[in-house]
C-alpha cells in the first residue's frame, strides 16, 4: 500500500442482494482535510456506499471488493433517530464518549473535562443550552434537535472520517448555514467527510469531491466546481436544473373552509413540568390550497401538524373540520375523520412495521379507512407507488429494504390511499434528489389541482419547496409569527425572523423567486 | 411391671449407660402456636415434650396395658366405681412435692367444660366433684359406672399432672417428669435439662433438645448430617433407604397405627352387612400394606389393635376373595355398586391406599370414586358425612377404642356402629372385675365386629425412627403414644 | 444465514419426551398386579413406583397428560393475560389500566399456597377446576410481563401510523406490538409452560385436576420422591423427560426466533463485544465470486 | 416530574385499597375454607361437643363480619390481633417469621441479579452458538427440576457426602446470619428457577438490543463493550425481567414454602402454612396485610422502572 494520505478507500465494491445489485464496482477515496460529496438519485446507493466504509451491509448480501478505512468512524445516518437509544436520555452517550477520552486525566479532573467536552461538541453542533436537552429522551427532541445531537456525538468522537448521512435535512435554513459551517471546519481540523446528501447548496458549499451516482454505479466525479459547473453527465446536469416554480395550487380558487384551528396551545411534558411549545391563536386551510409551514428547527412545526392530526393529545384549544370540532386523540376519531385528516411522518422509517411489505402497509390505508377490498386497494396503492417512482419489486420488499427517500415517498402514499382532505406533510422532500422531489412536488400538484377539496399542509425547511405553496406560515419559538400569501412572504416579509430566515437560504446566484 | 422395654433394650445394644452429652431430637411440629401446655397437647411433638416434663399416673406399656407411673398402686372397690390410687414419692422440679392435690387440680383443669382440652372425654367416668384427696399421696376417684379399666384412664393421652394452681407453661412450666425446663422457642426448639431428682432415675442425659423440621426429608438430612441425634417420624421408604446403609439406626416400633377404612353401618350401601363382608373381601391386604405402606406394616384382619392386650388373635385371618364378594354383593343387590371413598393427604398411606382400594375394588364389580379431601377437616368431614373413608388410629387400648369409637354414644363413631347388645356387653366387661372373663367379652365383641364391624382393618403400620449410632436404650416395641415411645430418660449417648 | 442444523438440537431433545407422550399409550400392556412399592427390578423394568405400579407404564401413560395439560394451561393464561397487558400497555385511559391491572396485583398477593386450597375445596376435581387453577396463578404474571415488554413497542411512531390509518385494534395489538415482542413472550411462555406442569403435579397433591396417583409425569416425580434413594427410576425417569420436554421445546422456539430482527441493515456479523476497532482496522475483504 | 410524583401518589393510595382488597379476599377464602380454627384444633378427636366449646372459646360463634370489623379496628391501632391457636399475638408470628425470610431473599436477589442478568446477556451475545445453547439448556434443566428434587440433590452431595455445608438450619433459630453456611444451600436452591426465568427474558430482550443500531452506534463510537451492553443495550431489554424480578421478589418474601421446609428455616411461608392448616384466621389476615403491601410496593417499583425503561409510553395519543 503506497503512502498516500487516504483514509478511506473503496475499491470495486460491489453489494448484491438476492441477485439484484444495489452498488455496482463503486470506488472511492477519502482524504483528509476534505469533502466527498456523494449525490445521486434518491435509492441510488449512496447510503450503500456510506455504510461499507463502517461496515455494515444488507443483511444476506454479497459484497465484493475491498473497503479499507483508517481510524475510526464517525456516523451521521439517515434517520438519526434510529441510532439514539430510546431508553436513554440523550446525554448518556456523549456522556461517555467523553468520558472515554479523559480517561488520562487524574480522577479528580474528569468529570468537569467531560463535561466540558460534551459542552463543546453540543455547541459545534448547534445545540446550545443544551444542559436541559441532556436530559430528554430522544423522542421528546424534534427531529432536527435529534440530527444534531448525533452530529455532537460524531464531533466529539474526533473521528478521522466522517460519514454524514443526509446531516441537514432536518433543519432550517439558519441552522443549516451553521451546521455547514461546522462541517467545513472539521473538514479544516484533517478530517475526511464523506457528505451523502440531496441538498446541492450544501455539497457546492462544502465539497471538494463530488461523486454523482445512479443506479448504484458511479457515473460521474471529480472536482467539486467541475462537476457542478460543468456536468458532464446528462443525469448529473438533470440533478442540477433548477426547481420548479409553478405554484401548487391554482392561484385565485379560493375554496370553501376546511380546516380551523382554534386558540391551540400545546403542552410537552407532563405534570410540572408541562411547558407550552407551540400557540396557534387561529389558522384556516381552505380547500384546494396549499399551506407551507416554515421555520427553525424544534419551532413546534411537527407539533402542529401532530395536534392536527390527533397524535398530540396534550393540548388546549381546538380543531374544526368543517366548523365541527375534531376529537383530540385520533383514536375517538371516526373513520371519516381519520381519512379527511392523514399525516405523513417526518421520520418514514420509525412509522413502517418493519415486519410486513410496504405495499401491504400502503394499501391497508384504502381497505380501512375507505373500506376498499384488498385487491382494489393493493392495486389502487400499486398504482399511486408506481406514481411517485416506485417500482413493484420495490414495494413488496420489508421497509427496512428500502432506501430512506423511497420509504418517504412510501409513507406519502400511504397517506394519499385515504384520499384525504387535509393532507399534513412533514419534511416529506428531506430525503429525496432534486429530481425526485420535483417529480413527487409535481404529482402534489396534480392532486391538489384535481382532487376538490384537497388541501396541504406542507412542513419544510426548504424554501424552493415552500415557494410554490398558497401561504406561508412562520413560526419561530412555536408562535406563528407570520402567515401570509406567498409573495407577501417571500417579497415583503414583515416580520423580522422572516426576513433573516429568507436571508439565509438565499444562495448564490439565485434567489427565492415568488 | 418394673424395669420397663428401656432398660432391656440397653443391655442389648452393649455397654453400661453413660451419662451426659444433649441429645437433639428432631420431630414434626406445629409452628408458631406450639404450647408447652401438657393438656393442650395435640401433636407428637407435644406428646414427646409432655413426657419429658411431666408425669401421668399411670402409662401404657408395649401391649397397651396401663403401667403406674405417678401412681403406685391402684386399687378398686367390689363394684368397680371407687379406685383408691397410692402416689408414689416423687416431686416436682420446684422441689415441692407430687400431692393428691395436685392430680385433682389437674384433672379438674382437664375436665374444664369451657376449655375443651383434648383428654376431656378419656376423663369423663370420673366425678370430680366426688372424688376426694384422702392423704397428701393418697387418693379416691369416684366413677360415675363401674370402670373396670380404670387404669387406662390415668393412662389416657394427654392426662399430665401439673402442681396445683398451673396456669401459664411457656415460660418456665414446672412438672415432675424426668427433664426441667431451660427454654422454649414455639415452632423451632425446645431445650430441657436433666431432672436429677427423677423418681425414675436421674436421665443419662444432661440435656435434651426438641428441634422442629416438618419435612421429613429435613429430619433424615439434619440426622445423616450430625445436626440431630434422633429423627422422628420417618418414611417407610427412608426407612428402607438407610437400613441397611449402617450410617444411621432405623427403628421401627410396630403396630403403631392402624390402617383402615371405615364404612358408615347406618346408610346405604354399608347398612346391609352383606355389603360389608364383600368390602372385608375385596381388600387385598398384603397389596395394600406393601403399595400404602411401603411394605412396612402388618396386615390387619379387621380388628383393632394387633397385639395388643384383649386381642382376638384366634380369629381367622380374612384374605381376599373376589368371587365370594361378588357373590354377596349379588346377594344384596348391590352388584354395579358405585361408592365415594373420602381420603386426605392427612396421614400417610391413605391417598395410597385409596388408589390401591379403588383398583381391586374395580375387580369385584364395585366402582370406587375417589374424593380429596381437605387435610385440615378431614376428621371433622368423615365424622358424619359419606359412606366410606380412609382411617387411621393411632395405639390405645382395645377398650379405649371400644368406648371412644363403637359405643352408641361414643364421640367420634366414625362407623356409626350403634348397637345395643354391644353396649351391654361392653357395660358388662366394665363391671367384670376378672381379668379373664373380661378378656372373654372383649373376644365376644371382636367377634361381631370381625364379623360385621364398620371398620376394615387392612394393616397396621411401623412406626419408623432414625437415631444416630451413638444413641443406646431406644425402645424398640414400644407402639408409638405408648410409655418407651419418645422416652429418652433411659436414652443415652455412647 | 440459515442454519439447517439450528433445529437438530431442539428437535433431538424435545423428540424423546413428544414421542413418549404421543406413541406412549399404545405400548402399554395390561396392568398386572401391583408388587411392592418402590422396589426395582423384579421384571420391572424401571421397578415400581410408590403404590406398586409399574414404572415404565406408568411412565409410557404419563406423557399425554402433561404435554396436553400444560399445553393447555400455558395457552389459557395468556389467553387471557395477553389481551389484557396489550390493552392496558396500548390504552391512553389511565383508569383503564388501572381498572385492569390493579385487581390482577391483588390475586398476585394473595398466597397462592391459600389459592390452591380454596380451588381444591371448591372445585369438583376436573378439567374445569385446574384450568381455572392455572389461569388464577399465572394470568397476573403474564400480563404483566406482556404489559411490560409492550409498553415500549406501544409508544412507537409506527403504532401511531398504523392509528392513523384506522387499523383495528387487533391488527395493532397483535399485528404489531404482539408481533415486536414475540421473542419475549416466547421465552415467559416456555418457561411458564414448566411452571404449569408442576403446578398440575401440586394441584394433583392438593386434590385439585388430576387423581394424586395419575399416571402424569410431573405427578409422578412429587409422589414418588419419597423413594428417591432406594427406587431412584421413578423420579429420575419422569424428571429427566419433563427436563428434555423444557429444554427441548424451548431451543426449539429459540431456533425459530432465531434473526427474526425485521431485516435491515445490520452489521455484518451482527454487534457483539468486540470493540470498535481503533487501529487500522483489517481491510473488510468480501468474497470474490 | 411531579407528574410521576401524583402517579406514585395515586398507586399507593389505590395500593391501600388493594391491601384493603387482598385482606378481604384472604378473610373470605379462609372462611371458605372447609373447616374452621375449631375442627382444626380438635383433629382426629372431632367430638362435636368439643368443638363447639373450642368455637366458643375462640370467638368463633360470633358472625365473620364481626370478628372481622374487630381485627381491623385493632389493625387501625397497630394491634395485629391474637393468633387463636395460641393466643399469642399475631405480631410476634410475623416479627418472628420475617427475619430469615428477609434474609434469604436478600441474599437471593443480590445473587439473582447479576447471575440472572449476565447469563441473558451472554447468551444473547452468543445468539444462537454454542454459549447460548449451553447456557439455555443448562438454566432450563435446572429450572424443570423441581425444587425439593434439588434440594435432596444439593444436600446429598454437599452436605452429606462432602460435608462443606450443614443439611439443614435446623436448631439455629431465627438468627441464621451467625450460620452463613446454612443459608448457602437454600439459596442455591431458590436461585435455581428464577435465574433460569430472569436470564430467559433478558436473553430474549437483548438479542433485539443487541441488534439494534442504537447499540451499533454506541459501539462503532469507541463505548468498551462492557459498557455498551449493560449501560446502553440492556434498559431496552429489561422492563420484562424487571416485572419478572418483581414477581420473584414477591414469591421471596411472601414464602417459600418448599425451601423453608426442606431446610427447616422457620419463615413466613411456614408460618403461613401453619396458620392455614390451623384455620388461624388473625395470622392470615396478618400475613395477608403483609404480603399485599409486600405486593403493593414491589409492582409499583417494577412498573416505574418499565415506566423509565420505555419514556415514550404515556404520551401516546
Ligand atoms: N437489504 C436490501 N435488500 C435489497 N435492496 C436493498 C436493501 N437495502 C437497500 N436496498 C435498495 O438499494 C437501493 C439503494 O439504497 P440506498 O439506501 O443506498 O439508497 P440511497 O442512495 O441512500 O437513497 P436515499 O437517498 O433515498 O436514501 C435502494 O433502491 C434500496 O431499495
Ligand atoms: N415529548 C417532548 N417533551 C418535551 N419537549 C418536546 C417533546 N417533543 C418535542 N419537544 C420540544 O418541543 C419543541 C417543538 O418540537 P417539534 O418537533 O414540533 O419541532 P419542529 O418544528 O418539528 O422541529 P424540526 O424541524 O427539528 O423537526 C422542540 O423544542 C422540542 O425539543
Ligand atoms: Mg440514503
Ligand atoms: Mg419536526
Amino acid at each position: 500500500m503506497k503512502q498516500d494520505p487516504v483514509l478511506a478507500d473503496i475499491d470495486g465494491l460491489t453489494v448484491e442482494v438476492d441477485g439484484q445489485v444495489l452498488v455496482d464496482r463503486v470506488g472511492l477515496r477519502i482524504r483528509p482535510g476534505t469533502v466527498t460529496a456523494l449525490v445521486g438519485a434518491s435509492g441510488s446507493g449512496k447510503t450503500t456506499t456510506g455504510l461499507a466504509l463502517l461496515g455494515e451491509y444488507p443483511a444476506g448480501a454479497r459484497v465484493t471488493g475491498e473497503v479499507v478505512v483508517h481510524g475510526r468512524i464517525g456516523f451521521i445516518p439517515q434517520h438519526p433517530a434510529s441510532v439514539l437509544n430510546p431508553a436513554r436520555r440523550v446525554g448518556a452517550l456523549l456522556r461517555d464518549m467523553a468520558r472515554q477520552q479523559v480517561r488520562d486525566l487524574p480522577r479528580t479532573r474528569r468529570r468537569a473535562a467531560a463535561r466540558q467536552r460534551v459542552a463543546e461538541a453540543l455547541a459545534d453542533a448547534q445545540l446550545p443550552d443544551a444542559a436541559e436537552l441532556l436530559r430528554r429522551y430522544p423522542h421528546q427532541l424534534s427531529g432536527g434537535q435529534q440530527q444534531r445531537v448525533v452530529l455532537a456525538q460524531a464531533l466529539l468522537l474526533g473521528a478521522r472520517v466522517l460519514v454524514a448521512d443526509e446531516p441537514t435535512t432536518g433543519q432550517d435554513a439558519l441552522t443549516k448555514r451553521r451546521v455547514v459551517d461546522q462541517l467545513a471546519s472539521v473538514a479544516r481540523r484533517g478530517i475526511a467527510v464523506l457528505l451523502l446528501s440531496h441538498d446541492l447548496d450544501v455539497v457546492r458549499e462544502l465539497a471538494d469531491e463530488v461523486v454523482v451516482m445512479r443506479g448504484g454505479r458511479v457515473v460521474e466525479k471529480g472536482p467539486a466546481h467541475k462537476v457542478l459547473e460543468n456536468p458532464v453527465h446528462p443525469w448529473t446536469r438533470e440533478l442540477l436544473a433548477e426547481p420548479r416554480t409553478v405554484p401548487y395550487a391554482e392561484e385565485g380558487r379560493a375554496g370553501t373552509e376546511v380546516l380551523r384551528v382554534d386558540g391551540l396551545v400545546a403542552h410537552h411534558g407532563a405534570g410540572g413540568s408541562r411547558v407550552p411549545v407551540l400557540r396557534v391563536a387561529g389558522l384556516t386551510l381552505r380547500t384546494g390550497e396549499c399551506l407551507a409551514v416554515v421555520g427553525r428547527s424544534g419551532s413546534g412545526k411537527t407539533t402542529l401538524a401532530r395536534c392536527l392530526a390527533g397524535l398530540h393529545r396534550d393540548h388546549r384549544g381546538q380543531v374544526l373540520l368543517d366548523g365541527e370540532p375534531l376529537p383530540r386523540s385520533l383514536r375517538d376519531r371516526s373513520r371519516e375523520q381519520l381519512a379527511a385528516v392523514q399525516y405523513v411522518f417526518q421520520d418514514a422509517r420509525a412509522a413502517f412495521d418493519g415486519h410486513r411489505p410496504v405495499l401491504d402497509q400502503v394499501a391497508r390505508t384504502a381497505v380501512r379507512l375507505r373500506g376498499a377490498g384488498r385487491e382494489e386497494a393493493t392495486a389502487e396503492a400499486r398504482r399511486t407507488l408506481a406514481d411517485l417512482g416506485l417500482g413493484d419489486d420495490l414495494v413488496r420488499r420489508l421497509p427496512g429494504l428500502l432506501s430512506g427517500g423511497e420509504l418517504q415517498r412510501a409513507a406519502l402514499a400511504r397517506a394519499l390511499l385515504a384520499r384525504p382532505r387535509v393532507l399534513v406533510c412533514d419534511e416529506i422532500t428531506s430525503g429525496l434528489d432534486p429530481v425526485t422531489r420535483r417529480s413527487l412536488l409535481d404529482l402534489l400538484t396534480v392532486l391538489v389541482r384535481q382532487r376538490d377539496g384537497l388541501c396541504v399542509v406542507l412542513i419544510t425547511h426548504d424554501l424552493d419547496t415552500a415557494a410554490p405553496a398558497t401561504r406561508i406560515a412562520v413560526l419561530d419559538g412555536g408562535e406563528v409569527v407570520e402567515v401570509g400569501d406567498r409573495e407577501q412572504i417571500l417579497t415583503a416579509p414583515r416580520h423580522p425572523f422572516t426576513v433573516a430566515l429568507l436571508r439565509a437560504s438565499t444562495r448564490r446566484g439565485s434567489a427565492v423567486r415568488p | 411391671s418394673g424395669s420397663g422395654p428401656a432398660t432391656r433394650d440397653a443391655g442389648k445394644d452393649g455397654g453400661v449407660p453413660k451419662r451426659g452429652g444433649r441429645l437433639r431430637a428432631a420431630f414434626a411440629g406445629g409452628g408458631a402456636s406450639e404450647t408447652l401446655d401438657p393438656h393442650l397437647g395435640n401433636l407428637f411433638a407435644d406428646a414427646a415434650r409432655s413426657k419429658a416434663l411431666f408425669d401421668k399416673l399411670a402409662d401404657y406399656g408395649a401391649d397397651l396395658s396401663a403401667e403406674p407411673r405417678l401412681a403406685e398402686r391402684w386399687e378398686p372397690n367390689a363394684a368397680l366405681d371407687r379406685w383408691t390410687v397410692t402416689l408414689r414419692k416423687a416431686g416436682f422440679h420446684d422441689g415441692k412435692p407430687v400431692t393428691a392435690a395436685d392430680v385433682l387440680y389437674s384433672y379438674r383443669r382437664i375436665a374444664d367444660p369451657a376449655k375443651a382440652y383434648r383428654a376431656r372425654a378419656s376423663l369423663e367416668p370420673i366425678d370430680l366433684k366426688a372424688s376426694r384427696a384422702t392423704g397428701a399421696r393418697s387418693l379416691e376417684f369416684v366413677l360415675k359406672r363401674p370402670t373396670a379399666e380404670f387404669p387406662n384412664i390415668m393412662a389416657a393421652f394427654g392426662t399430665y399432672i401439673v402442681p396445683e394452681g398451673a396456669t401459664g407453661f411457656d415460660s418456665g412450666p414446672v412438672g415432675s417428669g424426668p427433664f426441667r425446663f431451660v427454654s422454649f422457642t414455639p415452632g423451632r426448639s425446645t431445650v430441657l435439662r436433666r431432672h436429677e431428682e427423677y423418681w425414675d432415675g436421674a436421665p443419662h442425659l444432661d440435656e435434651l433438645e426438641f428441634v422442629i423440621a416438618n419435612e421429613e426429608s429435613a429430619r433424615i438430612n439434619a440426622l445423616l448430617g450430625g445436626q440431630v441425634e434422633y429423627a422422628h417420624e420417618l418414611n417407610p421408604a427412608t426407612g428402607r433407604a438407610h437400613e441397611k446403609a449402617g450410617s444411621i439406626e432405623i427403628v421401627r416400633l410396630p403396630n403403631s397405627a392402624m390402617q383402615a377404612f371405615a364404612m358408615k353401618t347406618d346408610r346405604p350401601p354399608f347398612d346391609d352387612p352383606r355389603v360389608r363382608e364383600a368390602f372385608f373381601h375385596i381388600a387385598g391386604r398384603e397389596e395394600l400394606v406393601d403399595g400404602a405402606l411401603s411394605g412396612a406394616g402388618e396386615i390387619g384382619n379387621d380388628l383393632f389393635g394387633k397385639g395388643y392386650e384383649y386381642y382376638a388373635d384366634e380369629l381367622p385371618q380374612r384374605e381376599q376373595d373376589i368371587d365370594r364378594a361378588r357373590h354377596l354383593l349379588k346377594q344384596a343387590g348391590a352388584e354395579g355398586l358405585k361408592v365415594t371413598l373420602d381420603t386426605s393427604a392427612v396421614a400417610a398411606g391413605f391417598t395410597e391406599a385409596a388408589g390401591i382400594f379403588r383398583d381391586q375394588a374395580a375387580r369385584a364389580g364395585v366402582t370406587v370414586e375417589v374424593r380429596m379431601g381437605s387435610k385440615d377437616s378431614y376428621w371433622k368431614d368423615i365424622l358424619d358425612s359419606g359412606t366410606l373413608c380412609c382411617y387411621r388410629s393411632g395405639a390405645m387400648p382395645i377398650e379405649s377404642h371400644i368406648s371412644q369409637r363403637l359405643l352408641t354414644d361414643s364421640t367420634t363413631n366414625a362407623t356409626k356402629w350403634q348397637d345395643k347388645g354391644f353396649d351391654t356387653l361392653y357395660q358388662q366387661a366394665q363391671s367384670t372385675k376378672d381379668k379373664a372373663e373380661r378378656g372373654a367379652l372383649y373376644g365376644r365383641m371382636q367377634r361381631r365386629l370381625h364379623a360385621e364391624g364398620g371398620f376394615l382393618v387392612w394393616g397396621f403400620g411401623d412406626w419408623i425412627l432414625g437415631v444416630a449410632p451413638s444413641v443406646r436404650g431406644v425402645a424398640r416395641e414400644a407402639p408409638a403414644n405408648t410409655l418407651d415411645w419418645a422416652r429418652f430418660d433411659k436414652v443415652w449417648l455412647a | 444465514m440459515k442454519r439447517p442444523g439450528r433445529y437438530a438440537a431442539g428437535a433431538a431433545v424435545a423428540g424423546v419426551p413428544l414421542a413418549l407422550a404421543v406413541l406412549g399409550p399404545f405400548f402399554v400392556g395390561e396392568p398386572g398386579a401391583r408388587a411392592a412399592s418402590f422396589t426395582p427390578g423384579g421384571g420391572h423394568w424401571l421397578g415400581t413406583d410408590f403404590v406398586g405400579r409399574d414404572v415404565l407404564d406408568q411412565v409410557l401413560l404419563g406423557g399425554r397428560p402433561v404435554v396436553l395439560v400444560a399445553l393447555a394451561a400455558t395457552a389459557l393464561a395468556y389467553l387471557v393475560a395477553l389481551p389484557v397487558g396489550l390493552v392496558s400497555a396500548l390504552t391512553h385511559r389511565r383508569w383503564l389500566e388501572e381498572t385492569l391491572m390493579r385487581p390482577l396485583d391483588v390475586l398476585l398477593a394473595v398466597p397462592s399456597l391459600l389459592m390452591l386450597l380454596l380451588v381444591a375445596a371448591a372445585f369438583p376435581p376436573g378439567a374445569v377446576g385446574l384450568a381455572l387453577l392455572v389461569a388464577l396463578v399465572s394470568v397476573p404474571d403474564a400480563a404483566r410481563i406482556v404489559r411490560a415488554a409492550a409498553a415500549e413497542a406501544a409508544s412507537r411512531p409506527a403504532v401511531e401510523a398504523l392509528r392513523m390509518q384506522g387499523e383495528s385494534w387487533w391488527r395493532l395489538a397483535v399485528g404489531y406490538v404482539g408481533r415486536s415482542i414475540l421473542r419475549t413472550l416466547a421465552a415467559d411462555a416456555g418457561i411458564r409452560l414448566t411452571g404449569a406442569l408442576y403446578l398440575v403435579a401440586t394441584a394433583a397433591f392438593l386434590g385439585i385436576g388430576v387423581a394424586p396417583d395419575a399416571s402424569d409425569w410431573a405427578v409422578m416425580v412429587d409422589r414418588n420422591r419419597a423413594g428417591l434413594f432406594i427406587q431412584p427410576w421413578a423420579v429420575v425417569v419422569p424428571a429427566l423427560l419433563i427436563v428434555a420436554l423444557t429444554m427441548g421445546s424451548n431451543l426449539l422456539v429459540d431456533a425459530a426466533m432465531e434473526h427474526r430482527a425485521p431485516a435491515g441493515r445490520t452489521p455484518r456479523d451482527r454487534v457483539r463485544s468486540e470493540p470498535a476497532p481503533r487501529a487500522p482496522v483489517p481491510p473488510r475483504k468480501g468474497r470474490r465470486p | 416530574m411531579s407528574g410521576l410524583r401524583s402517579w406514585i401518589a395515586r398507586r399507593l393510595l389505590l395500593g391501600v385499597a388493594q391491601t384493603v382488597a387482598v385482606v378481604l379476599l384472604v378473610f373470605v377464602l379462609t372462611e371458605a375454607l372447609p373447616g374452621d380454627a375449631a375442627v382444626a384444633f380438635a383433629g382426629d378427636q372431632p367430638d362435636p361437643e368439643r368443638i363447639a366449646a373450642v368455637r366458643e372459646a375462640m370467638g368463633l360463634d360470633r358472625p365473620a363480619h364481626i370478628r372481622l370489623g374487630e381485627w381491623v379496628g385493632g389493625l387501625l391501632h397497630g394491634d395485629f390481633g391474637t393468633s387463636l391457636a395460641s393466643g399469642r399475638p399475631v405480631s410476634g408470628f410475623l416479627a418472628d417469621g420475617f427475619g430469615p425470610t428477609v434474609l434469604l431473599a436478600t441474599v437471593t436477589v443480590l445473587l439473582l441479579v447479576p447471575v440472572g442478568v449476565g447469563l441473558g446477556v451472554l447468551a444473547a451475545r452468543r445468539e444462537g452458538r454454542f454459549t447460548d445453547r449451553l447456557i439455555s439448556s443448562a438454566t432450563l434443566g435446572v429450572y424443570a427440576v423441581p425444587e425439593f428434587a434439588l434440594g435432596v440433590l444439593l444436600v446429598t452431595v454437599f452436605a452429606l457426602r462432602l460435608g462443606w455445608f450443614p443439611p439443614t438450619a435446623v436448631g439455629y433459630g431465627t438468627d441464621l446470619l451467625a450460620h452463613p453456611a446454612a443459608l448457602v444451600l437454600p439459596v442455591l436452591v431458590l436461585l435455581a428457577r428464577p435465574v433460569c426465568s430472569l436470564s430467559r427474558l433478558v436473553r430474549a430482550g437483548m438479542i433485539d438490543a443487541l441488534a439494534a443500531p442504537y447499540t451499533a452506534h454506541a459501539q462503532r463510537y469507541g463505548i468498551p463493550g462492557f459498557r455498551v451492553r449493560y449501560a446502553h443495550a440492556l434498559p431496552n431489554a429489561l422492563a420484562p425481567a424487571t416485572q419478572q424480578l418483581a414477581r420473584t421478589v414477591d414469591w421471596l418474601l411472601c414464602g417459600v414454602v418448599v425451601v423453608e421446609a426442606l431446610f427447616v428455616i422457620p419463615g413466613l411461608g411456614t408460618v403461613l402454612m401453619n396458620a392455614v392448616a390451623d384455620r388461624d384466621i388473625p395470622v392470615v389476615q396478618g400475613l395477608a396485610v403483609v404480603f399485599g403491601l409486600a405486593t403493593v410496593v414491589l409492582n409499583l417499583g417494577a412498573d416505574l422502572v418499565t415506566h423509565r425503561l420505555a419514556p415514550r409510553s404515556g404520551v401516546a395519543a
